[in-house]
């Protein structure tokens, strides 16, 4: 069988690739990806866990089942927000939005 | 249940200044002469203290009641000799304040009112308060009227808001540091009773965080003294303050750090008051010599009388010190202990009296003529003859001249400081010389000395401000009378009110272990 | 006989609520406020005179039993000071003097004042008030029987005499015009110096009287003077010197201060700015003597002092005292104004006293204090009536002559006078009766009072060793005495004798009654002063004084209150240059003729010039003091606001804020470059802080990542 | 447990949310007539009554170690009862803050609605629903409860952050703070997943049982659980460095959005944050301690410090408010469980926080009112403020000195408490750099009283104060004074609900 760590390691790199995403990209859009990828990264995990540590109780594959359903959520405000952010701005570029800064 | 005398002399000032917040507005007239009126409550009641207080009864007129039960705070309020003259000069002051005000404040007459009666509270109640919370609240309160008090009718070429921050953020830094040294004191102590916490011996245990504590407290209220080197907040409050708040400024601000001291410093941490004393000294003769020293170089009035605070509350320093200095030695050494405290709260009440009628008399020349220049005088003397008269007895008074109030308690913190340390008061003695240096070259001689001319004079004075007569209006004179009268009284009479304070004083320093 | 004793506090009272009537009520009246005044002194003066009387006939019980009424006034720790009153003989014979002088002196400045005249002054009442309050202060001292309220009165004369000198302190220029702008000026730093230097004395008094307090609990004199006290204070120490050592000299430091004393004397010329009468009343008869007083009233502390300190203090007076009696009587030597020359005669002759006192004689030193107050009042109001006559006549050819001419014309100046024998019959007779006092010619006054002195130091002389130093004592009376003969022959000289120098003193006329009666009588009194105290070998009179004061304190070795038979050898050495120091100074004088080099000058030459600057002391003072103290002050108030206040601004300025209260606090504040600097410190720092929250969240995120790795990293490495 | 009681436990919650979905349909009902409109205003904020009379009637049942909030199943469902959230004390508190807290905002928000935003009814709503969403992330006793409650705020945040559509900053904040917060709440879940596969638990209680008893296979995992929970959940409360998203939400969002923000997220940060570290992790007390500790300092000297430069009054104010969780914040770091003394550290932190929010909220207030006059809150906009309205500049000066700490201020005896905490834990530094930093910030304060109090206004018309605007103000200005004039109940409050959970975790 294949080790926890395994798992770990996998959904490790995958959320620091969801994280680089969300640094280094410009499009919101691309941006929202990088935060989904790290959401995944954490579902891995809990269903990792549930597999390795606690298999008798449901809870990770619950945990992961909601942490789906909110992200939907997330990303359909996110969106809403990006329409009107292109209304106003004429772009979604994170990096040029800084009217207010310091 | 006594007569809350102390309680009714605290909250009175609160319902007026309340009570001026509903007067509309425009009705300037009713709001000047009822604030008058709320300010003579106080200052009747606490002649009515004085006089039914008994010598050597230790404190009394005790008002107390639980106010927050979890944090173990009272309501508790008391006198004993040292606080009465205390509270009688702040009633005294006020009431003459807001009388003078009545005739010179023009601008935002309203707010003006409530606010000084807010002071009032302020300041008799740290007078007063024989709990460190409640302590601590009128502390604070104080603050924040006199802040706008500079800041809003402040003189505008003064820098008035600079001023009044410098003022606000000086005693904000002390009393800060004074808070957290407070709630040690407390954690070690288990009270917040000002009486009952010597006889605990706070923060015994641990010596480091005491010696901590010592300095946060003494910080703050070397500050509000001030002390040199935490002086500079004074001059420019001073000169930027309309009159009657520097007259409160000089008059009872002051002493509240002063009291502090003699309330909390001095019986909380009698070893380490000791101990520290010789260093103590040190910046009281530097206050001393200094503060008299840079009255000396100042061109303008009011920042002169500001520096010869620091001087004169220098003499209090060097009294308070000296009373603390030999705690614990045989028992001859007590009586010179006790009357250099006695003669520390004297000077306390002498510098109320004289440097506030000194602001109310810089008040005169400047609602005339809006200087402090003392180039811009002269000769005013032959004009003025009646202000001449009366600044000169002030501005003697404040120099020593036996007879007069400021010798008396010059004397004995300078009896106790010879006996207890001479060496310091040899030293001390030279700010005697230079106060009288700068009072008689600086003021008496710049402003009424010399010449006077027309032109001269219409140079600098404005018509169209002052309605009143050219030497001292009625007003002014009635201002200045009580306080003439004290200074005289002290002087020549010292004893009733040394009385009250010499029993306190010796009671509070045989208390101390 | 109690009767007048219980009487003195009005004594003191009366001149005092005279002086508060007069600036309280009745100042707008100038004849009832002197009337009042005078009154006041009289009624002084009658009880006065009735406790002297009192004093007398109580006879020997006065010295054992001292009259005395105190109250408590300080209460202070665990005892009170009491203060009060008290009547011995010493007192009283004070009491003889001071208040009938003063009352002379009002009389005489009510004509001096040009009462009901036109010229009169317009601060007629104000000055009939100070010198009331003058007079109260000054019998309140001699009746203090507490050095605290001795001191109380001592200041207030010190007050007094800052008003009286500053007088003409200050003038309105549009309607004063009989005060010159000079003048204004003169007598402003008059004042002021003359409060400040015996501030200095005044504050060693001070001293001496806390330390006085701290070490025997009191501070009544017929406590203090109990020997066991006085043992007692020898037997402490503090800075190494035994207390009553230090105490004494503290308390010898305020009558050098009051007396005008070698170093502190040099206010008192200066002083003659006042008017006239002031400084007869303040700088001759009275005010001065209060530090030979005082070191009179307490004696017995310096030879306590003494005693405990190898005789040191009673020294340090005998020699402040002949210094000053030699070097004041020198710069008299080459003095042109008519009061300052008497001005300096009276530094000379109180340091004639002060040395009395340090060489054990003090019967000799009060003695002297009162012949010496009787005629130096007698001379400064005669020069009072020279000046006032001369003024007039300056008035007069003003007045007639077209030209208005020498506005810079002193009346003061004795090179502008002359020939006023002729003039002022009844001013010149009695001047040169107290001329006669003051040099020492026999029968008068003051040849028996400075004998004494000599005499005194003469013998000790002789009983001591070769070399010690009563020889240097009386060798510097000796020759003090005949230099003061030569100024006095030469101010006479030029006064009165030889033809007008100046139209005004051709022009001058005698003064009023009300100013030469008094001259009178006090010039009665120069003569027969004397009698109160001749030598004791003459018979029935001889050495009354002694047996009045003499046991008022306690002989010992060191003080001699017997009184001396006359020596001849002393008396007669003294009157010969006496007599011939006059007449010499008067006859090369006599004829003096304006524009002339005087001969003094002529002899003296390069000394003569120093001299005539007073040994450039007062160049020396503003050198070494004041320029220094001032210089002090403005570095003190540059180092607050430059440094102290700067370091607080820039607490301020690290959190960038003091800076942002507005353009106005920047132009004010920033006053050095300095200031510049650390406020862009300060604002890069702030700014660079800033620069964190950059606008760009994925900046923001960033943190968040770098956050946690570094604290993960920090788990991992602890 | 019965559903009866299980639904009256939750009775507030579900009147909430009754009345938001009420609004909602009123809202399209009536939509586009003002009159109706405004009625909508207080039909919300009867609503928020309703709910407080509640949470007041709940109040008596919460004991103890906590009340779960849970019902059976029944065995047909596995039969497993898993309560996900409790009623203790704690919950209770923050309840009552979050009522309180939507009562203040919908009063002063209406004038600004009115003027300002679009589908003005569903703005109440929206806000109805982020306080229901503050009330059960404050009872949330399980890891996925919390974060389903943490992102149900978190989204309703993002909407009023981005409510105004038509403005730049309004939306350019929306889209920064989603951004911000979506990381920063996915670090928190790996976090949660961490702690979820160390313990093999998701509820407070399992964990802390798991960690005790040591059945732990993985208790490495621990503490990086720990600090990504404490990015998550700093990101909520704005700590430094986890703040940064909130001066640029702060100055875009709608006025009143700012006053929410600046304390509906920052109550439910600490209410989890609080409920977390006592709850899940007291043996690591010594770690948290020390890490709070120094995030306390960087949170208040940053604040503090960068709030200096600010010329608008809603960013200082943000600046402001970073700072003032820096204080509450020593509360928990120093936090005392077992002491018999009057601070505990908790009831510290609980107390400055309901002073807080009464004075934040107050102050926003007058800003509202001032804005809505002036358009703007920058500072030339309280120019003469005292002249032009009185009521207003006095009121904000009491708020202002009540957020520096001076007494008679709610803010005063907050700051007593936390800093009696630290000096009672020993930790002096933390105290006097706790104290210095209230220095510090009297300089920016006064920035705002100077043009307020000292200065003439170019327009010098009387600003016309609404009723409900000056009923907020003045209530907020009796709960400032109060609490420090008559202290009792409120040291009460917060030291009772403080003490039901000490006593059941310590």
């Amino acid at each position: 069988m294949i080790p926890l760590y395994w798992w770990l390691i996998v959904a490790a790199a995958l959320f620091c690739i969801g994280l680089y995403a969300v640094l280094s990209r410009k499009n919101a859009i691309a941006v929202l990806m990088g935060i989904e990828l790290m959401l995944n990264a954490v579902n891995l995990n809990l269903v990792a866990f549930w597999r390795y540590i606690t298999p008798q109780a449901l809870t990770g594959q619950v945990f992961a089942i909601f942490v789906i359903t909110v992200a939907a959520a997330e990303a359909a405000v996110g969106l809403a927000i990006f329409i009107s952010v292109y209304r106003m701005h004429g772009s979604i570029n994170v990096e040029k939005l800084d009217t207010m800064r310091w | 249940m006594n007569f809350p005398f102390l309680t009714l002399i605290i909250f009175i000032p609160l319902v007026g200044a309340i009570i001026i917040a509903l007067i509309p507005r425009n009705r300037e007239r009713e709001i000047k002469w009822f604030s008058v009126i709320v300010s003579l409550f106080p200052l009747v009641l606490s002649i009515v203290v004085w006089v039914l207080f008994k010598v050597g009864g230790g404190m009394q007129f005790v008002d107390e009641a639980l106010w927050i039960p979890t944090l173990d705070v009272y309501y508790r309020v008391g006198v004993d000799g040292i606080s009465v003259p205390m509270v009688f000069l702040t009633t005294l002051l006020t009431t003459l304040s807001l009388f003078y005000s009545a005739y010179t404040i023009k601008v935002r007459v309203k707010e003006f009112f409530a606010l000084f009666l807010l002071l009032e509270m302020g300041m008799i109640g740290v007078f007063l308060a024989l709990d460190l919370v409640l302590f601590y609240f009128f502390w604070e309160i104080g603050l924040v009227p006199m802040f706008l008090l500079i800041g809003i009718w402040g003189q505008p070429k003064d820098r008035p808001q600079y001023s009044a921050i410098k003022f606000f953020l000086y005693t904000l830094v002390g009393s800060v540091a004074m808070l957290l040294a407070f709630i040690g004191i407390y954690l070690t102590s288990g009270t917040w009773n000002i009486l009952e916490i010597p006889l605990v011996g706070p923060l015994a245990d641990n010596p480091a965080l005491a010696v901590a504590a010592f300095w946060a407290i003494f910080l703050a209220f070397a500050i509000k003294v001030p002390m040199w080197p935490f002086h500079t907040w004074l001059p420019d409050a001073h000169t930027a303050a309309p009159t009657a708040g520097s007259v409160i400024l000089a008059g009872v601000l002051l002493k509240l750090g002063g009291y502090g001291f003699i309330r909390i410093l001095l019986p909380f941490f009698p070893v380490l008051f000791k101990q520290f004393a010789p260093f103590i000294g040190i910046i009281a003769l530097i206050s001393m010599i200094y503060g008299a020293l840079v009255s000396m170089a100042q061109w303008d009035l009011k920042r002169l009388i500001a520096y010869s605070s620091v001087s004169h509350m220098g003499f209090f320093t060097l009294g308070l010190v000296a009373a603390s200095a030999t705690l614990n030695t045989a028992e001859p050494v007590l009586n010179s202990r006790a009357i250099a405290l006695d003669g520390a709260v004297l000077q306390m009440f002498n510098h109320g009296i004289i440097t506030g009628g000194l602001f109310f008399l810089v008040g005169v020349i400047y609602e005339r003529t809006h200087t402090c220049d003392l180039k811009a005088f002269g000769g005013l003397s032959a004009k003025l003859p009646v202000y001449y008269g009366v600044m000169l007895m002030t501005a003697l008074a404040s120099l020593g001249l036996p007879g007069l109030a400021g010798f008396i308690s010059e004397f004995m913190v300078f009896r106790g400081a010879f006996a207890i340390m001479p060496t310091y008061a040899i030293i001390g003695v030279i700010a005697i010389v230079l106060g009288a240096a700068y009072i008689l070259w600086k003021i008496i001689q710049y402003i009424f000395l010399g010449e006077f001319s027309k032109e001269k004079w219409s140079a600098i004075f404005d018509p169209e401000h002052w309605h009143f007569s050219l030497d001292m209006a009625r007003f002014e004179i009635v201002t200045m009378v009580p306080l003439l009268f004290f200074m005289l009284l002290v002087g020549i009479y010292p004893a009733p009110i040394l009385n009250v304070i010499n029993a306190a004083s010796t009671a509070l320093l045989s208390g101390l272990l | 006989m109690d009767f007048f004793f219980n009487l003195a506090p009005l004594a003191i009272l009366v001149p005092l609520l005279m002086f508060a009537a007069i600036i309280l009520f009745t100042h707008p009246n100038n004849r009832l406020s002197s009337s009042l005044a005078i009154g006041g002194i009289a009624f002084s003066t009658i009880i006065s005179w009735g406790i002297v009387l009192a004093t007398i006939l109580s006879g020997e019980h006065i010295w054992e039993e001292t009259w005395q009424i105190s109250i408590p006034w300080l209460p202070a720790g665990t005892s009170v000071l009491w203060i009060g009153l008290e009547v011995d003989s010493l007192t009283a014979a004070m009491l003889f003097m001071v208040p009938f002088v003063c009352m002379l002196i009002f009389i005489y400045s009510q004509g001096y004042m040009n009462l009901g005249k036109p010229n009169q002054d317009p601060r007629y009442s104000r000055f009939f008030a100070y010198i009331s309050l003058f007079a109260a202060g000054m019998i309140g001292l001699v009746l203090s029987g507490s050095l605290l309220l001795l001191f109380i009165f001592w200041e207030l004369m010190g007050l007094c005499s800052y008003l009286l000198i500053g007088f003409w302190s200050f003038r309105d220029r549009d309607t004063e015009d009989h005060i010159d702008e000079a003048q204004v000026k003169r007598a402003r730093a008059a004042a002021l110096k003359a409060f400040l230097t015996t501030r200095i004395g005044d504050v060693l008094l001070f001293s001496g009287m806390v330390l006085l307090w701290a070490y025997t609990g009191t501070l009544n004199f017929s406590e203090i003077f109990q020997p066991e006290v006085l043992e007692h204070l020898a037997e402490i120490t503090i800075w190494g010197l035994p207390a009553a050592t230090v105490i004494a000299l503290l308390v010898f430091g305020g009558a050098v201060g009051k007396s005008a004393q070698f170093p502190l004397h040099v206010w008192l010329p200066d002083a003659m700015e006042g008017p006239t009468p002031v400084s007869a009343l303040i700088h001759a008869a009275t005010m001065v003597a209060a530090g030979v007083y005082l070191v009179a009233r307490t004696y017995p502390l310096f030879v306590a002092g003494s005693v405990a300190g190898d005789g040191s203090v009673l020294a340090v007076v005998a020699v402040i005292g002949a210094i000053t009696a030699f070097f004041g009587a020198t710069i008299g030597l080459a003095q042109n104004d008519i009061k300052r020359v008497l001005a300096y005669s009276t530094i000379s002759q109180l340091g004639y006293m002060m040395m009395a006192l340090g060489i054990g004689a003090y019967v000799a030193a009060v003695f002297h204090l009162l012949t010496h107050a009787f005629f130096k009042a007698l001379l400064f109001l005669g020069s009072g009536s020279v000046i006032h006559g001369v003024e007039h006549g300056h008035h007069e050819i003003a007045h007639h002559s077209d030209h208005h001419g020498d506005d810079d014309f002193n009346p003061n100046d004795m090179k502008t006078m002359g020939g006023l024998r002729h003039r002022m019959p009844r001013t010149f007779w009695t001047y040169i009766i107290g001329t006669l006092a003051l040099v020492g010619w026999l029968p008068f006054a003051g040849f028996w009072s400075k004998d004494e002195i000599l005499g005194e130091a003469f013998h000790l002389w002789r009983e001591g060793g070769t070399f010690s130093l009563p020889l240097w004592v009386w060798l510097a009376g000796t020759l003090g005495a005949l230099i003061t003969a030569l100024y006095m022959g030469r101010q006479i000289g030029l006064v009165f004798w030889g033809e007008p120098r100046h139209g005004a003193a051709e022009h001058a006329h005698e003064s009023p009654h009300s100013m030469t009666t008094p001259l009178i009588v006090l010039a009665i009194f120069a003569v027969i002063g004397g009698l109160a105290n001749l030598p004791s070998n003459v018979p029935l009179v001889g050495g009354e004084l002694h047996h009045f004061i003499g046991e008022v304190h306690e002989v010992s070795e060191v003080v001699h209150s017997e009184a001396l038979a006359l020596n001849a050898i002393v008396a007669g050495l003294s009157t010969v240059l006496a007599v011939g120091g006059l007449i010499f100074g008067w006859a090369i004088y006599r004829n003096y003729r304006v524009g002339e080099v005087e001969p003094f000058q002529r002899w003296l030459g390069p000394v003569f010039t120093l001299l005539k600057n007073k040994y450039y002391v007062d160049e020396l003072y503003r050198a070494v003091f004041i320029r220094p103290t001032v210089w002090l002050a403005d570095i003190s108030f540059r180092f607050d606001t430059g440094v102290i206040d700067y370091l607080v601004n820039l607490v301020g300025r690290v959190t960038r804020v003091v800076a942002d209260f507005g353009g106005v606090f920047d132009a004010k504040v920033i006053d050095s470059t300095l200031v510049d600097g650390t406020g862009k410190v300060t604002n890069s720092f702030g700014g660079w802080l800033r620069q964190t929250q950059t606008g760009r969240v994925q900046n923001y995120v960033l943190v968040i990542a770098v956050t946690v790795l570094l604290l993960l990293g920090l788990y991992l490495y602890l | 447990m019965t559903l009866n009681r299980f639904l009256i436990l939750l009775l507030p919650e579900i009147t909430l949310t009754v009345v938001a979905f009420l609004v909602f349909i009123l809202d399209l009902i009536i939509g586009g007539d003002e009159v109706r409109e405004r009625r909508l205003q207080w039909f919300a904020f009867l609503g928020v009554l309703l709910a407080l009379v509640a949470t007041i009637l709940i109040w008596p049942l919460a004991e103890a170690g906590g009340l779960p909030v849970a019902f059976d199943v029944g065995p047909g469902f596995g039969g497993d009862v898993v309560p996900m959230m409790t009623l203790d004390g704690l919950a209770l508190f923050f309840k009552l803050i979050t009522v309180l807290m939507l009562a203040i905002i919908i009063l002063s928000a209406g004038e600004y609605v009115k003027v300002h935003t679009p589908f003005r009814g569903e703005f109440y709503a929206f806000v109805l629903l982020a306080g229901l969403s503050i009330m059960l992330a404050s009872a949330a006793t399980n890891l996925v409860m919390i974060y389903l409650s943490i992102e149900f705020l978190s989204i309703t945040s993002y909407v009023l952050t981005g409510y105004l559509r038509d403005d730049v900053r309004s939306t350019e904040a929306a889209i920064k703070y989603f951004i911000y917060g979506a990381a920063a709440s996915a670090v928190m879940l790996y976090g949660f997943s961490l702690l979820y596969g160390a313990t093999g638990a998701t509820g407070l209680v399992e964990i802390a049982t798991a960690l005790a008893t040591g059945s732990v296979t993985l208790r490495w995992l621990v503490f990086p659980a720990l600090v990504m929970v404490l990015a998550g959940l700093g990101f909520k409360i704005a700590l430094v460095p986890f703040h940064q998203w909130s001066p640029d939400a702060y100055e875009g969002a709608p006025t009143p959005v700012t006053a929410f923000l600046s304390v509906g997220p920052k109550a439910a940060g600490f209410a989890v944050l609080i409920r977390f570290l006592i709850v899940a992790l007291p043996a690591f007390q010594v770690n948290w301690s020390a890490m709070l500790a120094g995030v306390a300092i960087l949170t208040m000297s940053l604040g503090n410090l960068i709030a200096l430069w600010q010329t608008n009054v809603k960013r200082m104010l943000a600046y402001s408010s970073i700072a003032q969780a820096g204080y509450m914040l020593i509360g928990l770091a120093a936090l005392a469980p077992l002491a018999e003394s009057w601070t505990n550290g908790l009831n510290a932190l609980l107390l400055y926080l309901f002073a807080y929010l009464f004075t934040n909220l107050g102050a926003f207030a007058v800003v509202i009112a001032v804005e809505d006059r002036t358009g703007s809150a920058n500072l030339p906009d309280f120019s003469g403020l005292i002249r032009r309205s009185p009521f207003l500049a006095v009121s904000m000066l009491v708020f202002l000195l009540s957020l520096i700490g001076i007494p008679p201020t709610g803010g005063f005896m907050g700051k007593l408490f936390v800093f009696g905490a630290a000096v009672q834990r020993q930790m002096i530094l933390l105290a006097v750099i706790g104290v210095l930093n209230s220095v510090i910030s009297v300089y920016y304060y006064y920035k705002i009283m100077r043009p307020m109090l000292f200065e003439r206004a170019d327009d010098a018309e009387p600003i016309r104060v609404t009723p409900s605007m000056r009923l907020v103000v003045g209530f907020s200005l009796a709960m400032v004074l109060a609490i420090a004039i008559y202290a009792e109940p409120f040291i009460r409050l917060a030291t009772e609900s403080a003490q039901l959970l000490l006593a059941a975790r310590f």
